[in-house]
């Protein structure tokens, strides 16, 4: 999915660009906004699990595997905001780093990858969430549906770019039918593994889950002394 | 088995290891959006450029060796070039029996080309700048605190998460997991569950390490110098050069 | 040299190399007979760790071979080789993963094809082996780190090996819980590999030792033996830790 | 009672409750003398690490007080505390964050305000301390891992802290290593405070040692007699090691 140079030309690569930039420029806002200090290691960290998680494989079917893209996952454990720029620092580290994925084209997979996934995603799962009851089995139903269809979202973003600017060769609706075709498989394992994965949180530290914290029952403040425990002078 | 995350860096003391980040960063990413602002139709620009890399990464003293294994991260791209000839509209040719597309060969041969100048520069940019030094570059080119922080813990822990990961992998295969089929991945998601924890939970305790030395919110910046006025102008001077050859590529299209 | 019994475990001439390169082992040999119990000594990085992933065929022996039980470890009896040898791993938080205490003792079994009523039996057979049995439900997150480590070496004995492997047991455990695990391990009467460089722990636990350093084995013997001899123990990077006499065990009895 | 030298350390019934209401101190006193080298005993669980993190007001006490060197740990002298007190994390890896050692050694000072000259000084004089200065510029995670336990002393030492607090220092230390950081340690003369496990190392290292269970302190002494009280060992879970003599040290001498 890292969209290497070339692919699409340069005055859209350098539009996307410009979105990419103002849309991390939000998140950084947002962020800075609302979160605290700890939570530049957190999202360090996280962005280091999203890596590896990329790196992990999973099987889909007999001798075949595939990895995770984690935009989704990211957006539903740590928030919209931190998840989009935790799969940003991903992306552009592996710009930088490994040489994986397209300097040029860095605009473009921060916008199909972190933009349209994670927002998009989020959104679809807020969606989603509504419309079952206040479960945690919800959260994880809403996680799977948005991170299958985040991934669909992500194909239809890179058609629209190589509709506006791509290398041509191939009609628009060849390239969108191949494209999408794909992403639904693509997605079908994307949302199965996510939805594992956020059921697997949920199970032993539900507070971790950005998107299951409505379920959390609100912690009683005790007005007044603290108990004084024994042997307390 | 040591399944290290393999940055690309190779040791050296050559005049563009001792460069500094940010000159070498800003001088990549110019060139390469001077290549791919380049008419594909312009087969001699693209071997000039091909020229100018292979002659920084001669100064680097990166063997061509290490160059062209690690140009192979570019191959599952290929795929898709190799596609657009096939199912391309528009006049055909024939090439070995296989009735080819010419608008798709075009394209397969800019993607090629493009495509692999990108990566060789972002290649050799890697191979002579260690990765602390990139984030510096990085800071110093401007880019949001937050953003080079995150990407600093993210680099330091890498390892750190990736072995993690490797180690779990090995003790699910220790006791018989050998999954399949998608319905049989419970176990690796789960194990990918538990890896969140672990890194948000480790990232807690970074926190405290952090806030134990005196961390109120700020971190403080190193080694992150300004460059000198010729050490851009050499820097630069690459860009400026594909730039040239770039402009009389459009210059000269029929 | 005919061995009347076959080994649990027999290496010969095991040496391996990383992907990277660097080698590891150069030729190893031992032997253990069912039911010993033999720790595996060596200072970090001596190449004890990718000795035992050998053991279940984890890593591949770039020369010589491996045999559990005169198993071959090979490509074709890699599942029968794993269900045989059980490897604890020194971080218990590498080995459990699922949700409660029971899934994960439950995960070997079931990859072994247990299912209902038997794979209940084990699960509970090996918790209890371990007295963990009432935890059975908890999540592994939530126990304590001598818990997690007892209930790591049950997801190994719910697939009933012959060969019991512990990297590292003791390390981050506090005394109680370290004597705890012993008596858990003795209490099991299976051949066990302890690889370990906490020495008086090889003391209490292994009548037997081996040294490992620089990927070959430079000692074979009695511990006790081994740990009084001074000029190995310093050739090797294993120093006795203050106030430990490895003599005073065998003058007090 | 008046102390004739203000304690470099001194707790008054410090007690303490998780945010999700579990208490884990229940009235700690302790006092510290400057100079001193002290072991914190106790069992995984006792609230060990939980009153570490109050010494330089990471936690904040929920009654009583604490004091370093006649400072009171309060928000208000938070920086001046915890450039006083430097805590040596369990896992070096938590503690060693940024991409290169010389850079994590210089956080801290930096933190203080320490810039250019001043600060490569004092990185390079904390790094000399552990003996470590050769690797300023590696990355920790190439580093062995007691090669990382004495880097993260060195981050803490180069606050210049006058009471330097150690957490499980030899968790996952093999022999040498572990003596190593104990020679280190010898010669750093700070106050010092060693949370351990590790009865051994605490006899090695500390001529006093405090015993913490269920959130008090329950012994306080020279270490070779609370180690030789089999009563109070067996009371709080701690257990010597099979073969260990505590008196044995003393007998020799």
């Amino acid at each position: 999915m890292h969209i290497p140079d070339g692919f699409i030309d340069a005055p859209t690569s350098l539009a996307a660009g410009a979105v990419a930039v103002t849309g991390l420029a939000v998140c950084v806002h947002k962020t800075a906004d609302s979160l605290e200090e700890r939570d530049i290691p957190l999202a360090g960290l996280t962005a280091a699990f999203v890596f590896a998680v990329q790196m992990l494989n999973f099987p889909v079917a007999s001798g075949t595997s595939g990895h995770l893209l984690g935009g989704v996952l990211a957006a539903v454990l740590v928030g919209p905001y931190l998840g989009t720029l935790c799969v940003s620092v991903v992306l552009l580290v592996q710009a930088l780093l490994f040489a994986d994925g397209g300097l040029s084209a860095l605009g473009l997979n921060v916008v199909n990858m972190a933009l349209v996934t994670s927002f998009g995603g989020y959104a679809l799962f807020l969606l989603v969430r509504r419309l079952l009851p206040r479960t945690r089995a919800s959260v994880v139903v809403a996680s799977g549906v948005a991170a299958g269809l985040g991934v669909v979202l992500a194909s239809l973003a890179f058609t629209v770019e190589y509709a506006l600017g791509g290398a041509g060769g191939a009609s628009v609706s060849t390239v969108a039918s191949a494209m999408v075709g794909v992403h639904v498989l693509i997605g079908i394992g994307e949302g199965t593994i996510t939805a594992l994965v956020v059921s697997a949180v949920l199970a032993t530290r539900p507070d971790l889950v950005h998107g299951a914290a409505h379920l959390l029952p609100h912690r009683r403040l005790v007005v007044g002394p603290r108990v004084a425990p024994e042997g307390v002078a | 088995m040591a399944a290290h995350v393999h940055a690309l860096y190779v040791h050296g003391t050559s005049p563009l290891h001792r460069a500094a980040p940010q000159c070498k960063l800003a001088a990549t990413v110019l060139f390469v959006l001077v290549v791919v602002a380049t008419p594909r139709e312009a087969l001699w620009a693209f071997g000039a450029y091909a020229v100018l890399v292979a002659a920084v990464a001669a100064l680097a003293r990166l063997s061509p060796a290490v160059l062209a294994r690690r140009l192979v991260i570019e191959l599952p791209f290929l795929a898709f070039a190799v596609f657009l000839p096939m199912v391309g509209g528009g006049e055909r040719v024939d090439v070995v029996g296989l009735s080819l597309s010419v608008a798709g060969l075009w394209a397969a041969w800019g993607i090629l080309a493009k495509g692999t100048l990108g990566v060789a520069a972002a290649i050799v940019m890697a191979a002579t700048t260690p990765i602390p030094e990139i984030l510096h570059g990085l800071e110093r080119l401007r880019l949001p605190r937050v953003i080079t922080a995150i990407a600093g813990f993210m680099v330091r822990y890498l390892d750190v998460t990736v072995e993690e990961a490797r180690r779990m992998a090995i003790a699910r295969q220790s006791r018989g997991h050998d999954p399949r089929w998608l319905w049989q991945a419970r176990a690796t998601a789960a194990s990918a569950g538990t890896l969140f924890i672990r890194s948000f939970e480790r990232g807690e305790r970074v926190h405290l390490a952090m806030v134990s030395r005196g961390y109120d919110g700020t971190l403080p910046s190193f080694g992150a110098t300004a460059a000198a006025r010729d050490e851009w102008a050499w820097a630069l001077a690459v860009p400026a050069l594909a730039a040239t050859v770039g402009t009389l590529a459009w210059w000269w299209l029929p | 040299m005919v061995a009347a019994v076959t080994p649990a475990v027999e290496v010969r001439g095991l040496a391996y190399a990383y992907p990277d390169g660097r080698q590891a082992l150069f030729g190893v040999d031992l032997c253990i007979e069912p039911g010993e119990r033999v720790a595996l000594l060596g200072p970090n990085g001596a190449g004890k760790t990718t000795l035992a992933l050998h053991l279940n065929g984890v890593l591949t022996a770039g020369a010589g071979e491996v045999r559990i039980s005169g198993v071959p470890v090979a490509k074709e009896h890699l599942k029968e080789v794993r269900r045989r040898v059980g490897i604890v791993f020194q971080d218990p938080d590498d080995q459990l993963f699922m949700p409660t205490v029971g899934q994960d003792v439950a995960f070997g079994p079931a990859n072994l094809g247990l299912r209902g009523d038997a794979l209940a039996t084990r699960v509970r057979q090996a918790l209890d082996a371990v007295g963990m049995a009432d935890v059975a439900d908890r999540a592994p997150h939530h126990l304590s780190f001598g818990q997690r480590r007892r209930v790591a070496v049950a997801t190994v004995l719910a697939m009933e090996p012959d060969v019991l492997v512990l990297d590292e047991p003791t390390s981050n455990l506090d005394p109680v819980a370290r004597r705890e695990l012993a008596d858990v391990l003795r209490s099991l009467s299976l051949t066990t590999l302890v690889i370990t460089h906490d020495l008086p722990y090889a003391l209490e636990l292994c009548p037997r030792s081996l040294v490992l350093d620089e990927g070959r084995i430079v000692a074979d013997g009695a511990t006790e033996d081994l740990l009084a001899d001074d000029e190995l123990m310093a050739a090797h990077r294993l120093e006795l830790p203050y106030g430990f006499d490895p003599l005073a065990p065998r003058r007090a009895s």
